[in-house]
């Protein structure tokens, strides 16, 4: 007994260890994407001088950030402005410990999962509010303010989806909710919901267009304004794996985690059928950022409380409804 | 009713947007890598101005006439001459321009009775100070005689 | 052609209508001008506002006897810009218009700070393009550089 | 939509300076905005900071000696302001123009106004937030920069107009560029249309945004496509028919509310409009000489005054011109058109959001240099 407990928290640490590693680079790698997708779609080439393909451009820049200099501004609230980008970064990060790759890649395959994700994720709020606050700016605290708002007004339809997809498999586990769909992804039992989902993950990450709360050409760069070095390159790395957290979830939420299409899954192990997906789902948030104007700030509630809780809600009753009669 | 319909057009345009910038995603890119490739100048390509070499004498054919340093704009050329026999003529020993100042508005090409001024075609202007901006227009033409 | 003629129609019978030029050739890019006396030049656009005439532009200059300020005004039809001259003395004020036309609130703003000529009445009389504590009226033919100080008939003589 | 929220309430405002540096004010203008949560209470531009006396350098350069001068004060249209002092000074000392230079002249202008109104389609789209379309406009910006680089030698600031003329003449490479580019351009609206002009959240953040009333746009002298957008054919080269204006076939777009929206569209036509300009021009192009001769370089205008109003990118630009009879102008004053566009503001952003006064500052098509002179 006391053996098996070991071996479990080796798993967790050993995990967590991989998780950050696997964190950081996959950042790197999303920001490398970010900058090529965006290039290609521009007619130009992106990064293409540091290493092959360019790829060893962000891990220069973040060299570079590394070795600036923190600049804490003389009015700001020190102590929360210094532990305001830790505070976004280490949540994110839990994330990973639930994320089913592959049937025997979970590092902890906990029967609240769904739940400890959203959970945390709620906390990058309390993370923007604190950084823009404590900034002391008026651009930061706009745009901190509009976070919140966002941020709450997105996680409500977000959830009620995943309430819907929940109640079909009647289980938080991840590996159960991708278990049960071997032969057919949710997305096209609830195509609805994956919709929604995705356009409020969408909002959720501040990624365009829904990225009011840093939008540049208004405030300047938003909550974090006045960060500089590292504590600007957390906020970054926080965004990148955020992206990547969402995308996994709807991967295995929505399109089959580990499966193949339709129960084909072509000798290929599951854990690059999850990536795939991963990125494919990443690579399609990118090109609507670099396809779309930003929409306005009450529009942006209004689309959500007005349309998107509705229609979510809706849909949660249908699934309830036709689940009961089945 | 109108209001689905426009959420439905609206949903509609926007995915028409995303075809339009996955079209651009697979052709080749329009930008010129610079220190690799370079594009090629136009013919009528201002650079500073510098002396016409002429082929009957090897040389240029400034008679320090001061038009040029007269008509331009911002006063950054600065001509001198001497004449070689006491009554003959003029012959530009010094031209300086401070190009940093220059605007390129080629007043002083046109304005050249002997037409020995020309534009450059040099844009790749490096310097560490302002007085690198500074070009002797005489050394110039001693450097690049063959 | 039709509203500037009723612009000087009216104006016709006002006092200083003898001082207009006509120019039916539009040769200086105006129909016709006129010389207002600065006291009476809030009556006039008062009339040009009715008339939904629009301020177009205003410059002033600078002569060793006089400021004048030209009042370049307009409506949109073809060849209807029309000028009002105003002249005023280099220490008098001239009455401000920016409370009729909306745009001689900045337009002012910008002949006070390069000619220093004071506008009565005008509640913001801060530089516009220059710094906030400059001093100076640089378009004054006494700043700076100056290629000439003429007398007002030297030229419209 | 921003009438739905709470009124606006005069205690607990906070003042927000945008600008001098902030990437959507298009040069160096400084807005001070007095704000309620994210509503606007009292609008204060603070211009000035790219001053550079250009009327002060015009008292003191001979009348060709300006002409450098004239395209770095709106530095999108150089060609037009460039050609519409040039036009000013032929004017007032009365010089011939060969039918050539005009033909080449109203060619080289109209292109520079679509670079101009395809770069602030661009950078108004970056305003909204979207990015890639401003660099498809800069693609086919770029195809109109070489084409007049090839012909004057500069990209930007041309100085390319001479009094008499034009500085070089037009070859038959630069017929077929400009030929192929207008091809090229056409082909390109329908991905403009797809990606922007259709796009709902572009409508969304345009329409109903910034209004101007015509009544407004009167009071503070706004002209150019602003002023059409709110229903006013009024376009100086239709007005006062300069160049070959007159001989050419073209619309004048007009809008009906004096919305964002309607100031997108009536720049988006006149693009178009312009194309077709510079097809007949083209068509029409006669032979001949290219510069008049005649021209003395320290030319003496006949003493008085003129105005001379032209249609510049932005709108109705005039150059006031007082000449002693020496060969330096007694005074030289520039009407720019940014500058009433710029002060309506004050109204246009009363009560709007943040988000909307960006977007009706895009829409407006400022640039802060013409304004600072």
């Amino acid at each position: 007994m006391g053996n098996e407990v070991g071996s479990e928290w080796i798993r967790l640490i050993v995990g967590a260890v991989i998780a950050l590693a696997f964190a950081s680079l996959n950042a790197l790698f999303l920001v490398w994407l970010e900058r090529k997708v965006a290039g290609h779609i521009q007619l130009r080439p992106g990064p293409k001088e540091v290493g092959p393909f360019g790829l060893l451009q962000t891990i220069a820049d973040a060299l570079k950030l590394v070795g600036k200099e923190l600049i804490t501004p003389s009015a700001a609230d020190k102590k929360l402005f210094v532990i305001a980008p830790v505070l976004i970064f280490m949540p994110v990060l839990v994330g990973f410990l639930v994320l089913p790759f592959a049937p025997e890649l979970i590092i902890r395959d906990m029967n609240l999962g769904v739940l400890l994700i959203f959970a945390f994720s709620t906390f990058s709020v309390l993370a923007i509010l604190a950084g823009g606050w404590s900034s002391n700016n008026k651009y930061a605290l706009l745009g901190a303010i509009r976070s919140v708002a966002q941020n709450v007004a997105y996680e409500i339809p977000l959830l009620l989806t995943v309430m819907s997809v929940v109640l079909m498999v009647n289980s938080l586990r991840f590996s159960e909710i991708v278990q049960a769909q071997g032969h057919i992804w949710f997305i096209f039992l609830q195509p609805v919901a994956g919709l929604i989902y995705l356009i409020s993950a969408t909002a959720e990450t501040n990624r365009a267009p829904f990225d009011i709360p840093e939008a540049e050409s208004e405030l300047v760069a938003g909550f974090h304004t006045e960060y500089s070095g590292m504590r600007f390159g957390l906020f970054f790395l926080a965004e990148y794996t955020n992206m990547f957290i969402v995308s996994a979830v709807a991967t295995s939420l929505f399109f089959g985690g580990w499966h193949g299409p339709f129960g084909f899954d072509m000798k290929i192990p599951g854990i690059v059928w999850f990536m795939l997906k991963t990125y494919f789902l990443i690579f399609v948030i990118m090109w609507v950022r670099w396809t779309f104007p930003r929409i306005r700030f009450d529009q942006l509630m209004n689309f959500s409380w007005k349309f998107m809780i509705p229609v979510s809600l809706a849909n949660l009753l249908v699934t309830a409804v036709v689940l009961k009669f089945i | 009713m109108s209001y689905w319909k426009e959420v439905i057009n609206g949903g509609w345009s926007l995915v028409e947007g995303m075809r339009v910038t996955f079209r651009r995603l697979y052709r080749p890119v329009v930008t010129v890598q610079y220190p690799r490739q370079k594009v090629e100048l136009s013919p009528a390509y201002r650079g500073h101005i510098e002396f016409v070499k002429f082929k009957e004498t090897g040389t240029h054919k400034c008679v320090a006439c001061g038009q040029c340093q007269r008509m331009c704009p911002s006063n950054l050329i600065k001509v001198q001459g001497i004449k070689e026999r006491a009554k003959g003529r003029k012959v530009g020993t010094q031209y300086f321009i401070d190009f940093t100042r220059c605007s390129l508005c080629g007043l002083c090409v046109e304005v050249c009775p002997t037409k020995t001024l020309k534009f450059s075609r040099e844009y790749e202007l490096e310097g560490v100070s302002r007085w690198d901006g500074v070009i002797d227009l005489m050394a110039r033409l001693g450097e690049t005689r063959p | 052609m039709g509203k500037v003629n009723d612009v000087l129609q009216r104006f016709r019978g006002m006092p200083e209508g003898g001082t207009i030029v006509k120019d039916d050739a539009y040769k200086a890019g105006i129909a016709f001008s006129m010389q207002v006396p600065a006291e009476r030049l809030r009556e006039v656009a008062a009339v040009l506002n009715e008339m939904e005439c629009y301020l177009e532009s205003m410059a002033a200059l600078d002569f060793q006897d006089t400021f004048e300020i030209v009042y370049h005004f307009n409506c949109f039809e073809p060849r209807s810009r029309f000028a009002l001259r105003v002249l005023c003395g280099h220490d008098e004020a001239v009455p401000t218009v920016s409370d009729i036309f909306k745009t001689a609130m900045w337009q002012e703003r910008e002949v006070h700070e390069f000619f220093g000529i004071r506008f009565a009445d005008n509640p913001d009389l801060r530089p516009l393009l220059l710094p906030e504590d400059t001093d100076e009226h640089p378009l004054r033919k006494t700043f700076g550089k100056v290629n000439a100080y003429r007398r007002r008939e030297e030229i419209y003589g | 939509m921003a009438e739905q929220f709470l009124e606006p309430v005069v205690e607990n405002v906070y003042t927000l300076n945008l600008g001098p540096q902030h990437p959507s004010t298009h040069g160096v203008l400084r807005v001070v905005l007095d704000l309620d949560g994210e509503f606007i209470v009292r609008t204060d531009p603070v211009i000035g900071y790219g001053h550079r006396g250009h009327e002060k350098m015009g008292e003191n350069r001979l009348y060709k000696q300006f002409m450098p001068n004239t395209s770095r004060m709106d530095y999108l249209s150089g060609m037009l302001y460039n050609h519409g002092y040039v036009l000013a000074v032929e004017k007032l000392a009365g010089i011939e123009v060969p039918e050539r230079a005009k033909y080449i002249r109203v060619i080289c202008s109209e292109l520079n106004r679509i670079s101009s109104h395809l770069l602030w389609f661009g950078t108004y789209v970056m305003d909204l937030g979207g990015f890639t379309p401003f660099l498809y406009a800069f693609d086919d910006r770029e195809q109109i920069l070489d084409i007049l680089d090839r012909v004057s030698g500069s990209r930007l600031t041309y100085s390319y107009c001479r009094f008499g003329g034009v500085c070089q003449d037009l070859d038959s490479v630069f017929i077929d560029m400009t030929r192929a580019f207008l091809k090229r351009l056409r082909s390109r609206w329908s991905d403009y249309e797809n990606l922007v002009t259709k796009n709902i959240i572009f409508i969304h953040r345009t329409r109903d945004v910034g209004v101007i009333s015509l009544e407004q746009a009167r009071q503070f002298g706004v002209t150019g496509p602003n002023l059409r957008a709110c229903g006013v054919a009024f376009d100086m080269r239709r007005a006062e028919p300069y160049e070959v204006y007159d001989r050419l076939d073209f619309e004048i777009p007009v809008g009906t509310k004096g919305d964002a929206l309607d100031r997108y569209y009536v720049r988006m036509i006149e693009m178009e409009q312009s194309c077709r300009i510079i097809e007949q021009a083209l068509d029409q192009l006669p032979g001949g000489a290219f510069l008049n001769p005649k021209v003395p370089d320290r030319l003496r205008p006949p003493k008085g005054d003129l105005y001379f109003g032209f249609e510049s990118a932005r709108g109705q630009t005039g150059y006031y011109i007082v000449s002693d009879g020496s060969t330096m102008p007694y005074r030289l004053h520039v009407r720019v058109p940014s500058f009433g566009n710029l002060h309506v503001l004050v109204e246009a952003f009363q009560g709007t959001l943040l988000a909307d006064a960006i977007s009706t500052m895009g829409s407006v098509d400022l640039v802060i240099p013409e304004i600072d002179r």
